[in-house]
């Protein structure tokens, strides 16, 4: 299909990272947005931008219909889902095709065959790749069915949501007792998070990681990979940190060629056209499975694109368009290392809350190997309707040591005011040991590290802090006493004017 | 002017003098403190060393921001400390702690009942906020007192939800 | 040498620059600041930092004396004089050598040897290097002998300073009826800027590009090239956009390395050690000529950073710490390509007079290939005691065409508000055709190109301005009205206080 | 409320209706202003169309910078700009123009003399600032009146150096 102008139906940083894929190619970008977000930067930067509704997902950018209708007035030949909202919604992806838009992401088909994780799961099997043992493709099961097969795959086990991601609806179950009990959670949390209460089951691998393999598959047939990335720092599997390549597979390009070589069989296995990501656990003794597709753009993306120097999004784009993908898979080369960090609007000294508010003050650490994606900027609100991601900083360094020496310096230079953010929690797992030897899997966040636990052993500077917030108590002591003095003398108000400008200045 | 700065279970006392100069537990450091552009970002240089930090205010204590670790300092002079000595000691006793929202969101499950015995660590409240559910804990033992919220309601940020005593 | 802790004799981002190559390499960073100065990003981001004195150069950035007196109370074990200031003092190299501190450049010889220009023009001469036809070696020549030199040489004719640099004591001399008069006019300016009145003559070559050799250079006796820079887009020999390769080089690799060749040549004439750059002009017929060598890091250094991978400052730093270069020459890899637009404050629409005064909003382009070095930031102000940069965007895309319009998203991102910048000069060189299609020499923006021209062909929306005026001034006209009225009324200071601030929230 | 907005020769006849509605010579847009986060930063979308402009006042003129352009407006009611063409015709004529320095500086050299006749881009004087030599030129032909300022001087930005009549 060919087309000049792309709708992106999102918002935050990714919005601003495929409007700035367009504006590469030199084409137009029409953004979409809700009554919260008219002057988000996603707004601010595109071409043209079109009011959804109110704030809330489900009135604005959840809103096929309106999103479909915009696309079409405004002349964009082109929808960009970008990931979350709609973009793993086959029926979106269809409503497109119907509308004769170009939906930038896989058919309809390939969405609906790894949507639901007990199909994925079986169309994999069948083409020969390895699953974590489980109830995979049976179908709906019931809680009766579950409990009988549970002791079939051996505790501990995990109840997952069939619909499901994001670890919604998840529970892990160590014995048949409290399994009923997590099962009805489970649906609970399943159906409100994704309107469907179907649940299965899956093994649970000990010192298991998380690694995935990006592909990209243009119409023509070709079908590459671009390695992997290391995805195993997380909390409530929500990732926190990602690099590329992983430090588990590093020097043994042979094992990432396996790896690589299921990652396109796997898309291949369902037809799959554009970016998409293969998620597998892999254990001690490198044997991996497939965990699931994610048939979309990801917000770890950029570390791929920093160490094989392929701009994902614009071959997204590309491929949409129907070229041919511009590179071949003998002509991908992972140079150096990169890694990301999520920074998020939450609290990591108390069990991370996320944090709302106006940032009233942000700065972005610039310099050698540094990229920053973010969607904010000083004055803008973060809101409680929306994910909490504010930013990711992105490093790449000639080795693993490099970047996590340049991301310490570029966590250091990060400023953000108004909102908490999570910088610290960051800045404190670069500094264990068992992090920087590489040493850790999908539990180390929560089962070997803390924050209390990571500061006792930091060079921290107690008295410099006394110093510090006895001067600012001191001086807001002095003013507040000065204001009350002038108060009394002065009546004009513009002078005060003029000088509450001096104070703040 | 003095001040005696808790941070943890630590006392410092800190002077400020004459000339830029600021004593802390009688040692004299040479300061240069500024606020940078009117932020609550501040450079200081002591004896040469440069930080710099965010400082906000919180009620009636200060969180200092500072190379990456959070510390929360109460800054008092000499009376202000002992008046609150002294009435501390009873407060801690029968005080009740009110829970507030750490942020807007809509109140999805109050898993306790007034009058129920809880330990320090579990869930009195969840809150979806930011598309996640956010599980506000008890930060002591208590009995759980006056629970002025709903499943379904939405609460503002700050707003009191529940006492805890 | 061994050390832990590096002195930075410099201020603005390259000072910020050195001090992150610090942070990376795991060492401490010492800053020194002039009183205007304290709050600069230098002084922000350093470990430590001392006062030189007031805002005037000669009192505080040229204080060799002082500046080595720090660096011992500190600790401080060598010392990065960035460019500028003291960075080609040979008398400044010694006496860090004297105090034994590492200076983080070549030997004092070595910077004797290239300050002087007829000394260093008879040097690679007789090193069988071609150097510009001119007056080379010759000595302090006076008025009567230059005069009786030039026709041998030829017009059109350069005077040059000496001691010079930057553009300071340069005229062009057309016939022999005008030379005496702008010989004298050089005198004078070399003498103001250099303390040093001597001029040398050298042929003015036609349609002839600037393309400048970085080279890296170890105490082993090893030097290699990190290929070219193209630095022909200049304005009164000041240099705007750089970029890497060079777009006349281009897949000439047999070219490149004739020309790398003879700088490695050229840095082993003066046994140079630590990074250095040969500046060339090369005419139409690839024929090339030393213009001089930079004993020092450049202003241009990201470009090839990012083409190479290879971080300079790092290696600088490694270099004077003993170290034997990480990179082989058969292992520097020129991949991709890169622009540098340097971000001055200075007005393109009133002939690049500078602009001074606080910047109220500075909000940095970022996202994938985009790197921006800067020392400013949200309320910095831009003082007339130093030179008008105020950061370099550096972009980095695997073609030329891709690196050109990542260019232009990224200024087209870059918000400056505060004081007036060259952006739009380089928006508007960016739509050149000629520019475009690599077409340029050193004179190209002198003689080809002017703002009015470049504005009357472009796209713009004279009708949107218009509408923003009107509506800012009818803003401004209600506002002033309200005021006035509630003023009338009302007497709280602080509720005038609360106003003003939500106005300007 | 109808304004004359002047860019260059062109002259553009606004008009701020209700509803977020503005008519420019008797085309109607609709139109969505905002200042971002209170700099003079402003957003706007005409019919979906999004602009970004810093814009910033000097004297009686608008500057506006958009996607790359300066654009120097004059905003005026139909009194103003009567009021204006009436007085503006015979200035013009016996109007002196203050040569005002655009940023502090040291004045090097002053090479014209009280009475001397220029054309429009002589040189009138050379101010260093930011290590350059900066070239001030007159804006138009005149004679040379009132130098206020020597060679060595210190100039405040906007101070007047000297007249053109």
């Amino acid at each position: 299909m060919t087309f000049n102008k792309v709708l992106i139906a999102n918002r935050g940083e990714i919005a601003v990272r495929i409007i700035r894929a367009c504006h590469e190619l030199g084409m137009k970008a029409v953004a979409v947005f809700s009554e919260a977000d008219r002057k988000a930067l996603h707004v601010r930067h595109a071409d043209e931008a079109y009011l959804l509704g109110p704030a809330a997902s489900s009135e604005s950018y959840l809103r096929m219909d309106k999103i479909i209708e915009i696309a079409k007035k405004s002349g964009a030949g082109a929808i960009h889902p970008g990931y979350g909202f709609l973009a793993e919604r086959s029926e979106f992806a269809q409503a497109c095709a119907e509308e004769e838009l170009a939906f930038i992401g896989p058919e309809p088909s390939s969405i609906t065959a790894m949507g639901d994780k007990g199909i994925a799961r079986a169309t994999v099997t069948d083409a020969g790749i390895p699953v974590v043992p489980g109830t995979e493709g049976e179908g709906s099961l019931s809680d009766e069915e579950l409990l009988k097969l549970a002791p079939e795959i051996g505790f501990p086990l995990l109840a997952k949501a069939t619909a499901g991601g994001g670890g919604k609806g998840m529970r892990e179950i160590r014995n048949i007792e409290e399994m009923p009990g997590l099962l009805n959670a489970a649906r609970r949390e399943a159906e409100a998070a994704f309107g469907d209460g179907n649940v299965y089951l899956e093994k649970l691998l000990k010192n298991a990681r998380h690694i995935e393999i990006q592909i990209l598959a243009d119409q023509h047939g070709n079908v590459i990979h671009l390695g992997e990335r290391e995805c195993s720092i997380q909390r409530r599997h929500q990732k926190l940190l990602e690099e590329s390549p992983s430090p588990f597979i590093n020097e043994d390009n042979e094992f990432r060629e396996r790896m690589g070589d299921v990652a396109v069989r796997t898309a291949q296995a369902v037809g799959y056209v554009n970016a998409g990501t293969i998620e597998f656990l892999v254990d001690k003794e490198k044997r991996f499975y497939f965990l699931e597709m994610n048939t979309r753009l990801q917000v770890e993306h950029p570390i791929t694109e920093a160490v094989t120097g392929i701009d994902i999004v614009k071959e997204q784009i590309r491929i949409a368009r129907g070229r041919q993908l511009s590179i071949r898979q003998e002509d991908v080369k992972m140079n150096g290392w990169a890694i990301e960090c999520r920074v998020n609007a939450e609290d990591p000294y108390n069990d991370f809350l996320p944090s709302t508010g106006f940032i009233t003050h942000h700065s972005v650490p610039t310099g050698p190997g540094v990229r920053v994606d973010t969607g904010v900027y000083d004055g803008f609100e973060v809101s409680p309707y929306y994910d909490s991601l504010i930013s990711k900083v992105i490093v790449w360094g000639n080795t693993r040591g490099q970047a996590i020496l340049r991301m310490r310096r570029a966590l250091e230079e990060y400023s953000i005011v108004g909102v908490m953010t999570n910088i610290p929690f960051h800045q404190n797992l670069l500094d264990q040991t068992r992090f920087i030897a590489g040493q850790f899997d999908t539990r180390f966040v929560e089962e070997r590290f803390s924050m209390e636990k990571a500061e006792q052993n930091k060079e921290t500077h107690p008295e410099i802090a006394a110093i510090l917030s006895t001067l600012v108590a001191h001086t807001e002591f002095e003013r507040s006493a000065q204001i009350i003095q002038r108060g009394e003398r002065d009546t004009s108000n513009w002078k005060w004017v003029g000088r509450w400008e001096r104070m703040h200045r | 002017m003095k001040y005696i700065t808790t941070i943890g279970e630590k006392e410092y006392e800190v002077e400020i003098l004459a000339n830029n100069q600021v004593s802390v537990d009688g040692v004299t450091y040479h300061v240069d403190f500024q606020s940078v552009s009117g932020q609550p970002v501040f450079t200081m240089l002591v004896d040469g060393k440069s930080y710099e930090a965010h400082i906000y205010r919180e009620e009636d204590l200060w969180q200092v921001l500072l190379r990456g670790t959070l510390f929360t300092a109460r800054v008092e002079d000499e009376r202000e400390k002992r008046l609150r000595a002294e009435s501390g000691s009873q407060a801690a006793e029968s005080g009740e702690h009110i829970l507030k929202a750490p942020m807007p969101g809509l109140v999805v499950k109050v898993p306790v009942e007034e009058g129920e015995q809880v330990e320090k660590g579990d869930v009195l409240l969840i809150l979806e906020s930011m598309k996640m559910q956010n599980e506000l804990k008890a930060p002591r033992a208590g009995i759980v007192r006056r629970i002025r919220v709903s499943e379904g309601d939405n609460v503002e940020q700050r707003e009191a939800l529940l006492g805890l005593e």
